[in-house]
């Protein structure tokens, strides 16, 4: 290619000082790329560009069956796979009005809250560093390890294990399972509180969270923000608790809200459901009914035609499986309304105004997961 | 006067939640036994991996070379990413019909992606995961594999 | 938390040309393109109803026409509808763009404009979100791609 | 009382007298200056690779995990290693850099820690200059280096670069201030500039035990400002990873990032001499008012470990910040400065005046 001839950019008084930060960026956690107006350190506003991780997923749905198109939801958003995969498998069962044993309903609540205990753990992880302490990164690691292995010892894999199967799961547990687990609730509890004494009560990272990014409840339902981000400013939008499903109905547990709004609620909610996480696993995994894993479904999965809309909560928030079915064993059209993809677009609300160093620490706290946004 | 009290305060809470900080990461420096990093080329013999590792798909042989698989296809079919492809010819049995037998067994790992579709609807339970995690190559189609070994035939229990 | 028959009625009284299919999981409305702002901005701003939540905003291509799916939510009663209005000319569809009632909307309907094609009037800044400008709409059931897409 | 000592300079004279045996006196200074200048470029690339291997094994050890042990029994060639990579990495020219600067800056930088390192006290008479104002001729050479960070962000021609070296340009102009400060409550309990002169008023016990509570305000003032002057720890704002990648020294490659990168770690080396010998008596042994049994034993470990030890014990401090603590934002930075620190070491020197007048201090 021709060598052309780079205009030389003088930076005027008006013209707007763009640095863009991203695709390869140490604290976007993933291909973002944000496109920052600075005026010296403080930010005048911020355009995210998404689409580099785009793999067309609903475009793939429509040519896999329904027990094919589960490795795909997997990969949406990788750290909640199995809440993912859980959200089409409730779909497919409503549909067909099929009742799944009461096993299989323990087994996927206990899976769904131990991958938000990890979720959380690897976002405590990524969001210390993003504000400069390095160590929170490995304390935070090591102890998702333990959640890691228990699920390499069931399924296989140890972050995208497609083991749900609309009518039930793939096979059944590993037999220590429920020793392992109740080893890691007994192992996590003590080290939760270090947790706080390393990060949540340090004057520094105070000063860093508190009183930026603040999210008043309307900016959090205009822009649709859900989840663990959405309650931090007061709107109790959790999904186990509004359309419950699995074994939540059952399970005495509190949904966690902050009335700060800014970073630190944010911060302080996510801390907290932890702790939720422990007290539902707790309450399931020491009576788990015996009982087959599946229930009876024809190897070929047909949807009567008509239209099913199934959410479910994940650890980023509100994720919406909406189908289309003309009857035949591939989906029509499949729409995956995904947490992340309005958690997004709410930062540059929240961030203009702010330094750069905060807006780092405002992104960390929405817990953004690329490949969600892009699908 | 309470701003100044408050002043010294906000300094002295600081430096406790500084200190409670420094003492975490202190007791992590002086008890080394709580470090768990696997040093992993060394402990390759006692690496035990899980055994539903997912590591990549087989088939099993037995000792006198025979397996499973009757070359039906249904796992190329239930395959998502099309890793699997099914060679069978046509080979007179016993009685002189002509029956079909699994040829060839082409499996490409590096379009799998471990959903374990094929182990599971596999009617006569030919495919396994196996345990080998270490797939890198320098070849690309070292990555295509055909699963069942030479010369090994269909298994025949008594129907 | 109003049931559904007191939704339709009240979707009845502000808009009378929607038809409401029957033996749906949620209760769904046909409503003409043109009249879809109007009605869910009385929808939003009547304190009964108040859908304040736009869950979704997406589009399905039924080859003979295409149809825009909205998914309303009310945060304080917490029930739930589905808007979908026809539009039946394929080559140019158009229809209002919800962006002043939601700001979620915005980003819905770039994305329904990127994969659909579908045309949102008086909307900011109606450009692509995931792919280039040369490429085609691909999730229009016509969409023919014989590079990437291998039909099987 | 500290007369038996093992005093190095009968081993530079001995040297002496052995050259000026052979040459002549004009050659005699030649030489001399020579092996001093190869004693200091030793020094500086031992002490440049140990402190690298030191700070990855502090803080992987902090970290729960092992650090570098693969290379060499416990990693210990892994720096060697390390310099090795840097020296055959390619030095990417930078398209519309200024071209002069960009390659001046790392320069700049680690001469202005060579400087610093000729002045300080390492044992009883090994010193290689000892100026009558010698803490003033070593803040001024260490507040040199902040020239080398504004050339290397400016010329680098990436905004990243420029971002970074503006913050650093701020932070390490207005932390002279304290550092200067809690340096001058010290000079002025011991009455003399002179770095010997200190150690010396050092020798019925260390000032931070003699000067009681304003040493100890003035010795942790010093520890917060000389972690913020050498970019370290919880102000590491100018090569911040998460936020500008790298900071100043986004763009450099080789062997200038490896200047880049020595020289942080010598100026953590020449913060914590200085601190030892100013607060903790540098190679002044520890000794206890009258009890002379106590005191002789004392003075037979050598001077030389003595100061080793001390630095090596603040070394270890600020290592044990930067793992600990997040991130100061600019505006916090600054602040922290100019409303908390400065406030506290004027009010801190005023009553160490007050002291000296009285003659409260031991």
């Amino acid at each position: 290619m021709s060598e052309e001839i780079i205009k030389d950019v003088i930076v005027g008084e008006n013209e707007d000082y763009i640095i863009n930060m991203g695709p390869q960026h140490p604290s976007t956690h993933g291909v973002l790329r944000f496109e920052v107006c600075l005026k010296g350190e403080t930010v005048k506003y911020l355009i995210p560009h998404i689409g580099y991780i785009h793999r067309g997923i609903e475009k793939m749905c429509e040519a896999n069956t329904y027990q094919q198109l589960i490795h795909l939801t997997d990969r949406m958003d990788y750290l909640s796979a199995h809440m993912n995969n859980e959200a089409v498998c409730l779909v497919v069962e409503d549909a067909l009005q099929v009742e799944i044993p009461e096993r299989v309903k323990y087994i996927r609540t206990i899976l769904d809250e131990l991958n938000r205990i990890a979720s959380h753990q690897l976002w405590w992880c990524a969001f210390g560093m993003d504000l400069g302490a390095l160590t929170s990164f490995f304390y935070g690691l090591r102890d998702r390890e333990h959640i890691l292995d228990i699920f390499e010892e069931s399924f296989g894999s140890r972050l995208l294990h497609s083991f749900v199967m609309p009518g039930g799961l793939m096979h059944d547990v590993h037999p220590n399972f429920q020793k392992r687990t109740k080893e890691f609730i007994k192992y996590f509890r003590k080290k939760l509180p270090e947790y706080d004494q390393l990060l949540t009560g340090n004057i520094i990272f105070q000063n860093r969270v508190k009183g930026i990014g603040f999210m008043s409840k309307k900016t959090a339902i205009g822009y649709g923000v859900t989840g663990p981000s959405a309650r931090g400013s007061n709107y109790s939008c959790d999904i186990r608790k509004i359309a419950p499903y699995g074994m939540y109905d059952k399970v005495q547990f509190n949904e966690i809200l902050e009335t700060g709004g800014d970073t630190f609620a944010r911060y302080k909610v996510r801390i907290a459901e932890m702790w939720e996480s422990m007290n539902i696993i707790e309450q399931l995994i020491d009576n788990i009914p015996e009982g087959d894993f599946t229930a009876k479904m024809k190897p070929i999965i047909k949807l009567p035609a008509g239209e099913y809309f199934r959410r479910v909560e994940t650890a980023r928030g509100e994720l919406a499986v909406y189908v289309v079915s003309d009857g035949n064993k591939t989906p029509f059209r499949m729409k995956f309304r995904t947490p992340n993809f309005s958690n997004l677009f709410v930062i540059n609300s929240l961030a203009s105004g702010h330094k750069i160093a905060d807006l780092i620490a405002i992104s960390g706290s929405l817990d953004l997961v690329i490949p969600d946004i892009d699908r | 006067m309470n701003s100044i009290i408050e002043y010294f305060t906000d300094i002295f809470k600081g430096i406790s939640s500084l200190c409670a900080g420094l003492r975490i990461t202190g007791k992590y420096f002086i008890s080394p036994g709580s470090i768990v990093t696997q040093q992993y080329p060394e402990n390759r013999a006692t690496l035990k991996m899980e055994e539903r590792f997912k590591g990549e798909i087989i088939m099993p042989h037995d000792e006198n070379n025979l397996h499973a698989c009757t070359g039906c296809g249904i796992c190329e079919m239930n395959c998502p990413n099309g890793s699997i492809e099914i060679i069978t010819d046509r080979v007179a049995n016993a009685e002189g019909k002509l029956e079909r037998v699994i040829d060839k067994h082409i499996y490409h790992l590096s379009m799998c992606t471990f959903c374990g579709l094929c182990v599971k609807t596999c009617p006569s339970d030919a495919l396994a995961f196996g345990q080998k995690f270490e797939h890198a190559v320098f070849d690309r189609n070292h990555l295509t594999k055909v699963l069942n070994q030479p010369g090994s035939k269909l298994r025949k229990e008594a129907k | 938390m109003l049931n559904r028959q007191e939704l339709t009625d009240i979707i009845r009284g502000f808009e009378p040309e929607t038809e409401f299919p029957e033996g749906t999981q949620l209760l769904e409305a046909f409503v003409p393109a043109e009249k879809i702002y109007a009605l869910v901005e009385k929808l939003k701003s009547d304190n009964k109803s108040s859908f304040n939540y736009l869950i979704s905003l997406t589009a399905v291509d039924f080859l003979t026409h295409m149809t825009v799916v909205y998914h309303l939510e009310s945060t304080e009663f917490r029930h739930l509808i589905v808007l979908k209005s026809k539009l039946a000319d394929r080559e140019d569809p158009k229809i209002d763009s919800l962006t002043a009632l939601y700001p979620t909307a915005e980003y819905f309907e770039r994305e329904v404009f990127d994969l659909f094609g579908i045309r949102f009037n008086n909307h900011p800044n109606l450009q692509r979100l995931f792919l280039e400008d040369d490429y085609g709409y691909p999730l229009r059931k016509d969409f023919r791609d014989e590079i990437n897409i291998i039909e099987r | 009382m500290s007369s038996n000592i093992y005093d190095f300079s009968t081993l530079t004279g001995s040297i002496h007298t052995w050259l000026s045996g052979m040459m002549s006196s004009g050659w005699v200074n030649f030489t001399e200056l020579v092996l001093v200048g190869l004693a200091f470029l030793l020094m500086y690339a031992l002490l440049g690779l140990f402190l690298v291997y030191a700070e990855r094994k502090v803080c992987a050890f902090m970290q729960n995990r092992v650090g570098p042990n693969r290379v060499g029994k416990w990693g210990i060639f892994q720096t060697i290693a390390d310099l090795i990579k840097l020296l055959m990495k390619e030095l990417i020219p930078i398209r519309k850099s200024d071209p002069l600067l960009f390659n001046l800056a790392p320069f700049i930088v680690i001469i202005c820690s060579f400087l610093a390192l000729a002045a300080l006290p390492y044992a009883k008479g090994l010193q290689a200059i000892d100026f009558n104002i010698g803490v003033f001729y070593v803040m001024a050479v260490s507040s040199l280096s902040v020239v080398g960070i504004l050339i290397a962000g400016w010329s680098s021609n990436s905004k990243y670069s420029l971002i970074g070296a503006m913050r650093s340009g701020a932070q390490i102009v207005s932390y002279e201030l304290s550092v200067g400060l809690s340096l001058l409550a010290i000079v002025v309990f011991s009455g003399t500039m002179q770095l010997s002169g200190i150690v010396e008023s050092q020798a019925n016990g260390w000032w931070i035990f003699k000067g009681h509570i304003p040493a100890f305000i003035s010795f942790i003032v010093f520890l917060i400002a000389s972690t913020a002057e050498i970019n370290r720890g919880p102000f590491d704002l100018a090569e911040a990873e998460s936020e500008l990648t790298a900071g100043f020294h986004t763009e450099y490659s080789g062997i200038k990032f490896a200047f880049f990168f020595l020289a942080e770690y010598m100026n953590m080396f020449i913060v914590a001499a200085l601190g030892a010998t100013v607060f903790l008596g540098g190679w002044m042994p520890f000794h206890v008012g009258n009890w002379v049994g106590f005191n002789q034993i004392m003075d037979y470990i050598p001077s030389l470990v003595w100061f080793i030890v001390k630095t090596f014990f603040i070394i270890y401090l600020i290592m044990w910040i930067k793992w600990t603590f997040p991130r100061l934002r600019i505006d916090q930075l600054l602040t922290l400065e100019w409303k908390y620190l400065l406030p506290i070491s004027l009010v801190n020197i005023v009553f160490i005046a007050f002291i000296v007048l009285m003659g409260w201090h031991f």
